[in-house]
């Protein structure tokens, strides 16, 4: 009980284990994999996740629904608003509370934007393990324009808590469109630089092109949603299959990749960065007038009728969903949170990760887009 | 006259090669969209790491290796001549440089390997098999040269391209030249090869047991490596120099244009560094060879 | 360089040494890491006061512990926080180090993490702006010239102190496997905590 | 397959998603007597099973379209004596996510794995076994996962009580709000 995840067998003398993670740079997030090597090569490796684990899902059932709301977008740093967006879904859901169609056009906006800001960021961390730190230097300068809309929206940098039941906290501010369509325009214009310096490149192309191949039949039995599973050329995106927000009312195609190695994924991402921009602008230039929230009752005293849900969205990783059980109280009975690095992060790393090379392990890992916070809860 | 050549050769490359140092980083730093740390900022960072309170050493082979390390580059850049500078040239030419450039890796080996950390013994491994990979065209190359100049005194061959822009080993044997340039970043240890430091994949591999006055003397010895590699180059096909400052010159170029490559190459692994280096660098340098040798005929 | 400053690096090179290169050492411990990327990228370049990130703990002076701790977490923050050399500064990021912040009543983070191991400066905010890291590396400053960064001797000093708190958390790590466990858990008076 | 050929309407739902709930709850009232199956919204199924009749249920499912298995999750009825187990279950030919329910005994929960059917249910297997104590009979890694030498009852049960825990822990004082 007490040694976590022994291994099974023995190890041969020409086996070294190896921690990586999670004081390693090449890692991303506070995660770990016990890696066991022979020379370069990985021949076992052992997702060591829990670095990140609060118990959310135990808090959030000793907090009412009103202290949850801050809570919840704590459960992804990188990508916090759909965790939100999630929440107050789910919320609605068992009060039967109505949202107007303008806080659905303004969810889309701050929900594209947070999928954009998470990618530029997946794109600093995949350019700097491979050793590209121009390009991570640039994306990350550039994510910051992203999250100086943000600051203008909602006050917050990182954390917004915006996304609220029954609606946004607030309406857009004067000349937030004339500010989103600047940042728009500069993000666009980067993007052709972006390809030239590094989606274009031909060493990124050999070093990620054939490597850890996840096939779709692979891919779908395992669980994997999201770009991981658009990369092998499964069309599947919640946008599409539920809409949720303003989708349903947006023009756009997902973008998929056929071969499911390590370069399709980061070219689905890639790709989704230009659609992301495509849809904010579409959302701001569609947005109908208002109100941006209905009127909820005291929230202090709120007790939510007793009932379950599960609703879900499509974050920048793939289907996040909530299972919320409520008993009638004024706080949640039950709460879980489908992850969509939870699948991916451990048994398809697990398994992508067997019989690569140590100088491959990091952005295998990257380029499954994975979040090790998802994971851990 | 040549004992304060001696003294005074190691200090001006030390200078100059943490010159070079802060210079990188600024530059770098530019490319990046950024501002960059002052020029002096690695005097900065080798003060701090001498004035810390504790220094881990992993015992006897350790300390002997780094020193061994620092020794070998420092004895090396006392038989390359920088301008008119060569205070052991008497004594010493390429062969004898080839043998002491081997001694650093040694002790940087021995030191990394008594640290008893994988990263550690890993990025040795990557940098002696790069070093295989490079020293192939980097030797024929040299052949190549010493056979058209009919001499191994590095001395004559700066010398000899002293004339003009036309006598240089780079107009005079351009494809020994071009082949010893496209392995250049291998042997600097710079992007798209650096994958013995990768802090990304082995947490920067060999340096990773280093901290304090060890770090210190790591740090000087790459600083030296880079200086020792570009002069090399600059006395072999970028004509020497008629003075120290024009010598400097040149190797400011050679290691700007490295810089460059830096920025914008990722780093490959290391079979493909491999490969590479046995296929193009190496290719040329052999035909640059038939060349010389059928030329000199 | 400011002329100004020439007496004082004259006097001490060594704690110019130490204000001027802080190289960061940090993983992602919590939340707050997603401002470090930024803070060390374009838009607001740390290299600039000489913080740059490190790959090993061998090598760094800064600490930074970026928002809530796990107890998993805090094994590892040990253990590389006894790899570190001193003088070694630690940076509590965030309100979750200070207090537990919005985690105060989780099972699985610690709370005050000046309990564990000494904190030298602290963060306060959920999530600290970039700014605010750069005000804590020039308070840090301030305290480096006065002599009151010494969380690395105060550590030393009050071993028992932290060690004691550490196993009483993390009963199962290898660095107490031979400890006594009886070592007292109230802090010392001498023992200048932050407030 | 609608979707993919690109007719389905933009507004959500397409118009005969009733059917095929209503079909598949025919169709699983049909096969498996003993189960009960609501449709509490469009595009939501909800069946409750005794525990045998579990691997049957999900076996069905499967071979009806619902392949990607979302998330396996445990509710805590204290009250009742029970832990309710909940797989999520999708189809994206269908469009309709469906919920297949079972309940343990809470004293000594025992469930089979479902590994065979979904390969990546070990993860939330483990999970689950650590969080709540169920020990899933067939599922080979049943190891801690996230906690790090947990000892006592497993801290997503009902009965374990968060801030007494937290305060003999970690020493936190108990605040005024709640």
């Amino acid at each position: 009980m007490t040694e976590p995840d022994a291994p099974t067998a023995t190890a041969a003398p020409r086996e070294l284990e190896m921690y990586f993670g999670p004081q390693h740079v090449g890692m991303v997030g506070n995660f770990g994999i016990i890696l066991t090597v022979e020379g370069d090569t990985v021949v076992r490796a052992r997702a060591n996740p829990g670095y990140l684990h609060r118990g959310f899902e135990k808090l959030m059932e000793y907090r009412t629904y009103i202290q949850n709301f801050p809570l919840v977008c704590r459960l992804n740093v990188m990508d916090p608003d759909p965790n939100e967006a999630l929440y107050a879904m789910a919320v609605e859901d068992l009060a039967g509370l109505d949202v107007p169609p303008r806080a659905h056009y303004i969810r889309t906006v701050v929900l594209e934007l947070s999928r954009v800001s998470s990618h530029l960021m997946w794109m600093w961390g995949y350019a700097n393990l491979l050793g590209f730190e121009t390009l991570g230097q640039w994306a990350m300068g550039d994510r910051d324009y992203v999250l100086d809309l943000f600051e203008a929206l909602t006050g917050g940098r990182v954390y917004h808590t915006y996304i609220w039941p029954g609606g946004v906290r607030r309406d857009l501010p004067d000349g937030f469109a004339d500010k989103a369509y600047r940042v728009l325009d500069h993000l666009q214009s980067m993007l052709p630089e972006y390809d030239n310096l590094f989606f274009n490149h031909r060493l990124f192309a050999d070093r990620t092109q054939g490597l850890a191949v996840l096939g779709r039949d692979d891919a779908l039995a395992m669980g994997v949603t999201g770009t991981n599973l658009r990369a092998t050329g499964a069309a599947a995106d919640t946008r599409k299959d539920e809409p949720y927000a303003a989708y349903g009312a947006l023009d756009f195609d997902v973008p998929t990749m056929q071969d499911g190695d390590s370069y399709a994924r980061a070219v689905v991402v890639r790709l989704e960065i230009e659609q992301s921009l495509s849809l904010v602008r579409q959302a701001l230039e569609g947005m109908p007038g208002g109100p941006a929230w209905t009127k909820m009752p005291n929230p202090f005293k709120w007790e939510v009728p007793p009932g379950e849900t599960y609703v879900k969205i499509e974050s920048a990783r793939g289907e996040a969903g909530f299972y919320m059980v409520s008993d009638g109280s004024d706080k949640p009975y039950r709460v879980h949170f489908r992850s969509p690095s939870y699948p991916v992060g451990i048994l398809v790393l697990e398994r992508l990760l067997q019989g690569a090379s140590l100088s491959d392990v990091g952005h295998i890992m990257l380029s499954l887009n994975i979040a090790a916070p998802e994971i851990d809860r | 006259m040549w004992v304060v050549g001696i003294i005074a050769l190691p200090l001006l490359a030390i200078g100059v090669s943490v010159f070079f140092l802060g210079v990188s980083r600024k530059v770098t730093a530019r490319i990046q969209r950024r501002y960059g740390p002052p020029l002096y900022q690695p005097v900065i960072d080798v003060v701090k790491l001498l004035a810390q309170e504790e220094h881990v050493s992993h015992g006897m082979v350790f300390d002997a290796g780094m020193v061994l390390a620092l020794g070998g580059s420092l004895a090396t850049v006392l038989f390359i001549p920088v301008g008119g500078l060569h205070p052991l040239s008497a004594g010493g030419d390429l062969l004898v440089i080839l043998y002491l450039m081997l001694l650093p890796p040694l002790g940087l080996a021995l030191a990394a390997g008594a640290a008893e950390n994988p990263n550690a013994s890993i990025g040795v491994s990557r940098k002696l098999i790069l070093a295989l990979g490079y020293e192939v065209p980097f030797l024929l190359a040299l052949l190549a040269v010493m056979t058209q100049e009919g001499t191994t005194s590095l001395v004559a061959i700066a010398e000899a391209q002293q004339p003009s822009v036309l006598e240089w080993g780079l107009v005079r044997a351009p494809l020994s030249a071009l082949a010893v340039a496209l392995v250049l970043p291998a042997m600097l240890g710079l992007r798209p090869f650096d994958m013995a430091t990768a802090p990304q994949e082995i947490a920067s591999g060999t340096l990773v047991e280093f901290g304090g006055k060890y770090l210190v003397l790591a740090a000087l010895q790459g600083a030296l490596h880079t200086y020792i590699v570009i002069a090399l180059f600059v006395d072999l096909f970028l004509g020497g120099g008629a003075n120290v400052l024009t010598f400097l010159a040149k190797m400011g170029v050679v290691f700007f244009g490295g810089l460059l490559i830096n920025a914008v190459y990722p780093r490959v692994r290391i079979g493909q560094a491999l490969r590479f280096c046995w296929k193009w660098p190496t290719l040329l340098a052999l035909l640059g060879l038939v060349v010389v040798m059928v030329m000199g005929r | 360089m400011d002329r100004a400053q020439i007496p004082k690096i004259l006097k001490s090179p060594a704690n110019w040494g130490r204000k001027y290169s802080l190289w960061a050492v940090y993983f992602c411990t919590g939340c707050g890491i997603i401002e470090i990327p930024p803070v060390v990228t374009s838009r607001w370049d740390a290299e600039r006061f000489g913080v740059i990130p490190m790959a090993t703990p061998r090598q760094g002076n800064l600490f930074l512990i970026t928002g809530y701790v796990s107890l998993k977490t805090l094994g590892a923050i040990i253990r590389t926080y006894d790899q570190m050399l001193n003088p070694k500064y630690v940076v509590g990021f965030g309100s979750c180090p200070v207090n537990g912040g919005m985690y105060w009543d989780s099972y699985n983070t610690i709370k005050h993490l000046d309990q564990y191991v000494p904190v030298d400066g602290w963060i306060s905010g959920c999530m600290p702006r970039p700014e605010a890291i750069f005000i804590a590396v020039t308070h840090l400053w301030t305290l480096i010239d006065k002599g009151l960064a010494d969380g690395y001797k105060r550590y030393k000093d009050n071993y028992d102190f932290y060690c004691a708190n550490q196993r009483r958390v993390l009963p199962h790590l290898p660095k107490f496997a031979c400890g006594t466990g009886t070592e007292t858990a109230t802090a010392p008076a001498t023992l200048r905590m932050p407030t | 397959m609608r979707d993919r050929d690109g007719d389905r309407d933009r507004t959500g739902h397409v118009a005969d998603a009733d059917v095929n709930e209503e079909d598949l709850k025919q169709r699983i009232a049909d096969r498996m007597p003993q189960c009960g199956v609501t449709v509490p919204k469009p595009g939501r199924l909800i069946a409750t099973v005794p525990r045998d009749g579990l691997l049957s249920l999900l076996h069905l499912l499967k071979t009806d379209g619902f392949e990607h298995l979302s998330l396996i999750s445990c509710v805590d009825w204290i009250d009742e004596g029970e832990l309710e187990l909940v797989y999520h279950l999708w189809s994206q030919e269908k469009k309709v996510h469906a919920m297949a329910k079972t309940r343990v005994d809470r004293a000594s929960p025992r469930m089979l794995s479902v590994i065979l059917l979904f390969r990546h249910a070990q993860t939330y297997e483990r999970e689950l076994h650590e969080m709540f104590g169920i020990d899933f009979d067939g599922n080979p890694r049943q190891v801690p996962l996230l906690l790090d030498h947990w000892q006592g009852i497993p801290p997503m049960r009902k009965e374990f009580d968060l801030r007494r825990h937290a305060r003999e822990t970690f020493g936190v004082e108990e605040r005024t709000d709640d």
